[in-house]
């Protein structure tokens, strides 16, 4: 019975995937990458993956989700509410000619059938290995947490997590590499309508609690820094829409300082430890939880700011208001 | 109980197979822009029983963290609105 | 890996560039370069330090966490990584020391891409960190960290030619992370570990090997630049401001390429089979022949010494399908395996010191004239004598002639060659060798050349000039410890398993 | 079966029915408004009885609260962007009176 | 047909689909979702071991890879669409024109 509840969901996945890459629009496109989102967490869920659900609910749909509608701003939007008008079409698959129709698309997308083929049997024929379950299991008292996705993240890989941590800021110095962006941008002049401020004062408070609380409990249930942090990037993504960009409002240095203390602070502790004679990142078993919990908070605190300053970078590059 | 439940979610993942025909069909834009919508709710249905059938209310944090951010989307998208508003005819 | 010495500096090698990377963040424009040249030289001294620790020591490691794989991470610093280690320093410290005086005099304006510090201490700590891994995933961060800084500096003139060329490197580089990373999902799926000794050992043939193997190979191809998917390097490399230009050439797509030395050598060995090694090879051949040609045909400066790096990185993957065995060879007469090897990592040392000179040298030259046609190298002899000198060293390089390091790496290679009796990558060889030569010669010709219009040349920094100079020479003088640097890379006891798997006849797969 | 049970599978089975509705409606009605109004109607009303089902189920007050606000955010979410594609069609497109093709 | 096995089947469907939609689509945001439809496969096939690896719980190992994978592909994704917006905004351009 519940492969027909697995076989269903993954139809559909592969079927919003399709669409999302075929839609003829641009909005199309995007609002399909949600749905497509929503119906990967439920696979997720359906593999009693919680933390990976959270993840991407909070990064992959709702942070990358907001930067893509952002995007719509640039582009060509809907110009007409006709279906297949013709201005939008020139830099998509259009009806008329599509792209896989001249001869090295046919070949290309001949190719990709073999390769599909090809993975299709890798993927069937995997052997039994049994994982790494056993080892986590056994281990996981000592890792100081209970959750044992954050123990692996936090503990037992935690070189992993930190060099992780390093890309989020390198994308954010990525993102200001681009150019043509003014720092940090002024209070706007004209005050956004109420009903919007109303919202947004009303989600802010639970906002910041749902991800205190996803950020407390990942100790011991699912959840923890990467999803806290979107969840209170979010509070100033808000805020930067409503028109009140809140990082105008703090010191240079102290936004740095913010950017980089995640990081830091974890480097610190590893080089401390180091100095100590242990390995790096080998905390002393009985402060194993303390340190996690003060890291994650300081991790979640660092990347709500990293993806703070990422949107309001992208949010600059807009082609007319920078005219 | 497991067995009524599995019904539920297949029913409700069927729903939203049929709503996609008119994804499909269109004919205007914001027919297909109802995927969203159609998918927002009876995606967060379809969580809510998945919670009670594998029995782990953790299931739901899943669905609050898309619940919030979806305002985010939705508040990015009267930007999005309000901004092309004003240059398209 | 019991029973290796644990030592902190792998852990050191990754830590301290980050460390000084967010330290930049804190400092005006114009501090921040000075901080970040003194964070590079001391980054450098460290990698120097960690090298002779390894000549003295032998192979060293370090677990982040204190955790044994294969849960936890190991840090392995072998003869190899050392080698790579110090490679990168030493091309890497030159190159500071250029970006540094060239970057102030592009840019004077807004302190000199103050952006360029921070982001390539990163790609340095992402180059240790790739070099020293032993971990599946953990080189998925690595390239990933690499890849990201590599384009952030590639479009840092914030043109608009430099930011396509950026986008698509990075949409390339982004598709080469994720063939890799399912090649890893899969190996993990039917291992159940990521820890390279450990897959080497339990890794047994069959479809998703050879599968997984397929697309690890495939995404490291597509990041290192590799025949067919060479298509995003020359506009990516040509675009970018020029120590960038020479990091990209001369480091950043040896990382991918060590990642394939490592997987073929001590992983895959049940995957491999001696069809797949020649394929690789005639991708290479291809690449050698086909990138010399467009070098030859090309105007402008840059392009050519990009469409040079795409021949020269052909010639490393030539050295695959001599690793692996023909059948009914067996192992105890393959005496040209380690001949082979070693002679690719000397191509790879070799060619990042000569190509970053040349890539230096073309700043120097489109600083001193103002634009990149080949027509402005006529009379560079006359007005700037030390950068022709470096040209022409450089070049000669990257010809193969001795006594260039080039040579050693090229003469092993041909060894290798003719010993495995694979000679028809020989001609290959050659013919690449004299295409570079045609390019090289015809821009000394133009240097040589007396000027047709008084074009001046505008005065240019004499650091500049000397750096240039000075790697150029280096690409001479590593001929010197030659014979140390290949006994101190035969005798370590690297890609053990690798070794094992060609004695136990492994490397034929299944056939 | 218990008492609860039953009350369970009564709300869920009036949630499947709405959720139908809405299907229907967006199926079978002429025009993009009438359509949005059974999606957003119908839909909401039916996760109300679902999450109002599995509240029952899962029986703790915690989760009994975190439900209900699931309900509460995706009436919001869902309320707003109907209202913006509504506004959206208007601008661009008059509604006319069961004049289009479905 | 076990749970696990539908979801790795459809790990490399996905993988195809976002391989060929990087390669065959034109416009920037369409290539950019297209890596993250490929990422999403390769994700999918990780977490799909860890359901088939399940003792007390799931293998905690690659969902730990995946978390870190999609940050890593936000990360990069973001990046992208940074450089896409700003083409757009200095070029006006928002595919690859055909010459190279």
């Amino acid at each position: 019975m519940s492969v027909l509840i697995d076989s269903l969901l993954a139809i559909l996945i592969v079927y919003l995937a399709l669409q999302c890459l075929l839609a003829p629009r641009l909005t199309q496109t995007v609002f399909l990458f949600f749905a497509f989102g929503l119906a990967l967490a439920l696979a997720w869920v359906r593999l009693g993956a919680v933390d990976v659900a959270i993840t991407e609910a909070a990064i992959a749909s709702g942070f990358l989700g907001v930067l893509f509608l952002d995007a719509l701003r640039d582009f060509s939007f809907i110009t007409s509410g006709k279906q297949e008008s013709s201005d939008a079409a020139n830099h998509s698959v259009s009806k008329k000619k599509p792209a896989f129709l001249s001869l090295p698309g046919v070949v290309l997308v001949l190719g990709l059938g073999l390769f599909l083929l090809i993975t299709l049997e890798a993927v069937w024929k995997v052997p039994e290995s049994g994982g790494l379950t056993a080892a986590t299991e056994a281990l996981l008292p000592e890792s100081g947490v209970e959750n044992p996705v954050t123990a692996v993240l936090l503990n037992f890989r935690a070189y992993d997590t930190w060099l992780e941590m390093g890309v989020i800021l390198l994308g954010l110095l990525a993102v200001m590499a681009v150019g043509g962006i003014k720092i940090f941008p002024v209070h706007r002049k004209t005050p956004e309508d109420p009903v919007l401020q109303q919202v947004i004062l009303f989600f802010t408070p639970i906002l910041f609690l749902f991800g205190a609380f996803l950020l407390y409990f990942g100790k011991n249930g699912p959840g923890g820094a990467f999803q806290a942090a979107v969840l209170w990037g979010a509070i100033g993504i808000l805020l930067h829409l409503g028109g009140r960009p809140v990082l105008t409002v703090i010191p240079r240095w102290l936004s740095q300082l913010l950017l980089i203390m995640g990081i830091g602070f974890f480097l610190m502790l590893g080089f401390l430890l180091l100095a100590g004679g242990a390995s790096l990142f080998e905390y002393p078993p009985s402060y194993a939880g303390v340190l996690i919990l003060i890291i994650e908070t300081l991790a979640a605190i660092s990347i709500a700011v990293t993806l703070v300053s990422v949107f309001v970078h992208l949010n600059q590059l807009n082609k007319e208001e920078s005219n | 109980m497991d067995v009524f439940f599995t019904i539920v979610i297949v029913f409700l993942l069927l729903n939203i197979a049929v709503g996609l025909i008119r994804v499909w069909r269109g004919p205007t834009v914001a027919d297909r822009l109802l995927t969203t919508q159609l998918f927002g709710t009876t995606g967060m249905a379809i969580l809510l029983v998945l919670a009670g059938y594998l029995e782990d209310p953790d299931f739901l944090n899943v669905a609050i963290t898309f619940n919030v951010l979806a305002i985010l989307l939705v508040i990015g998208l009267v930007k999005v609105w309000k901004k092309k508003k004003g240059e398209s005819p | 890996m019991t029973g290796l010495p644990t030592s902190p500096l792998p852990a050191l090698l990754v830590g301290f560039p980050i460390l000084l990377a967010i330290l930049t963040l804190f400092f005006r424009p114009g501090v921040k370069a000075l901080v970040g040249l003194a964070g590079c030289l001391l980054t450098a001294l460290l990698a120097f330090i960690a090298f002779v620790e390894v000549t003295q020591r032998g192979t060293v490691i370090h677990t982040p966490g204190g955790w044994d794989p294969p849960l936890g991470i190991l840090l392995r610093m072998d003869a190899l990584a050392a080698v790579f280690i110090g490679m990168t320093a030493l091309v890497g410290g030159f190159i500071s020391l250029y970006a540094w005086r060239y970057l102030r005099a592009q840019d004077p304006a807004t302190g000199g891409y103050p952006l360029f510090w921070p982001l390539w201490l990163f790609l340095w700590a992402g180059l240790n960190g790739l070099f020293l891994s032993n971990d599946l995933f953990n080189l998925f961060v690595t390239i990933e960290v690499i890849s990201i800084c590599a384009v952030a500096l590639a479009v840092l003139s914030g043109k608009a030619g430099a930011l396509k060329a950026g986008l698509r490197y990075l949409l390339a580089a982004i598709t080469g992370s994720m063939a890799y990373l399912f090649g890893v999902a899969l190996l993990y799926g039917s291992t159940g570990t990521l820890d390279l000794d450990h897959l080497g050992q339990v890794l047994e043939p069959g479809t998703t090997t050879t599968f997984a193997l397929l697309v690890v190979t495939l995404g490291l191809l597509i990041k290192m630049a590799g025949f067919p998917f060479h298509f995003w390097l020359p506009p990516a490399h040509s675009n970018a401001l020029a120590p960038v230009s020479a990091l990209l050439s001369a480091l950043v797509v040896k990382g991918a390429f060590y990642i394939l030395l490592r997987l073929w050598m001590e992983v895959f060995g049940v995957g491999i089979t001696y069809a797949a090694g020649q394929l690789i090879g005639l991708a290479g051949a291809i690449a050698v022949i086909w990138g010399s040609w467009q070098a030859f045909m090309q105007t402008s400066l840059k392009l050519l010494v990009a469409h040079s790096s795409v021949a020269q990185l052909g010639y490393l993957l030539m050295i695959f399908p001599l690793l692996i065995l023909p059948p009914g060879v067996t192992a105890d007469s393959a005496d040209w395996l380690s001949v082979t090897w070693t002679g690719g990592v000397y191509q790879v040392i070799s060619h990042a010191i000569a190509k970053a000179s040349f890539f230096l040298s073309a700043g120097i030259v489109i600083m001193a004239v103002g634009h990149d046609r080949i027509e402005s190298l006529r009379d560079l002899v006359g007005n700037m004598r030390i950068t022709s000198m470096a040209i022409g060293l450089a070049g000669v390089s990257l010809i193969g002639l001795p006594p260039s390091g080039g040579f050693v790496g090229k003469w092993m290679l041909l060894k290798g060659i003719l010993l495995s009796g694979q000679w028809w990558w020989a001609p290959v060889v050659v013919a690449g060798s004299l295409l570079t030569a045609g390019y090289v010669f015809m821009l000394l010709r133009l240097a040589f050349a007396p000027a047709r219009e008084k074009e001046p040349f505008r005065p240019v920094p004499k650091t500049l000039e000397v750096v240039a100079l000075l790697l150029a020479v280096s690409s001479f003088l590593i001929v010197f410890p030659a014979d140390y640097l290949i006994q101190f890379l035969e005798n370590s006891e690297i890609f053990g398993s690798g070794i094992e798997a060609v004695l136990k006849g492994g490397f034929y797969g299944n056939d | 079966m218990t008492i609860t049970e039953l009350f369970t599978v009564i709300l869920l089975v009036a949630g499947c029915f709405f959720f139908l509705a809405g299907t229907l409606g967006v199926l079978r009605f002429p025009d993009l408004f009438t359509r949005l109004h059974a999606l957003t109607k119908a839909d909401n009303l039916g996760l109300g009885f679902i999450a109002a089902g599995m509240a029952l189920h899962i029986a703790s007050p915690w989760a009994a609260i975190k439900i209900f606000s699931i309900w509460l955010f995706t009436l919001l979410a869902s309320s707003t962007s109907c209202y913006l594609i509504a506004r959206f069609q208007k601008e661009k497109n008059p509604p006319k009176n069961r004049k289009e093709e479905g | 047909m076990e749970t696990y096995q539908i979801y790795s089947i459809t790990s490399g469907v996905l993988f195809v689909i976002g391989m060929g939609g990087v390669f065959l689509s034109k416009h920037f945001i369409k290539k950019i979702i297209a890596t993250i439809i490929m990422g999403s496969g390769v994700f999918l096939a990780f977490v799909s071991f860890a359901e088939r690896d399940a003792l007390s719980f799931a293998d905690p190992v690659p969902q730990a890879l995946v978390i870190t994978g999609i940050v890593v592909a936000v990360a990069s994704a973001a990046f992208a669409l940074a450089l896409a917006r700003r083409i757009y905004q200095l070029t006006g351009e928002e595919s690859f024109t055909i010459e190279k």
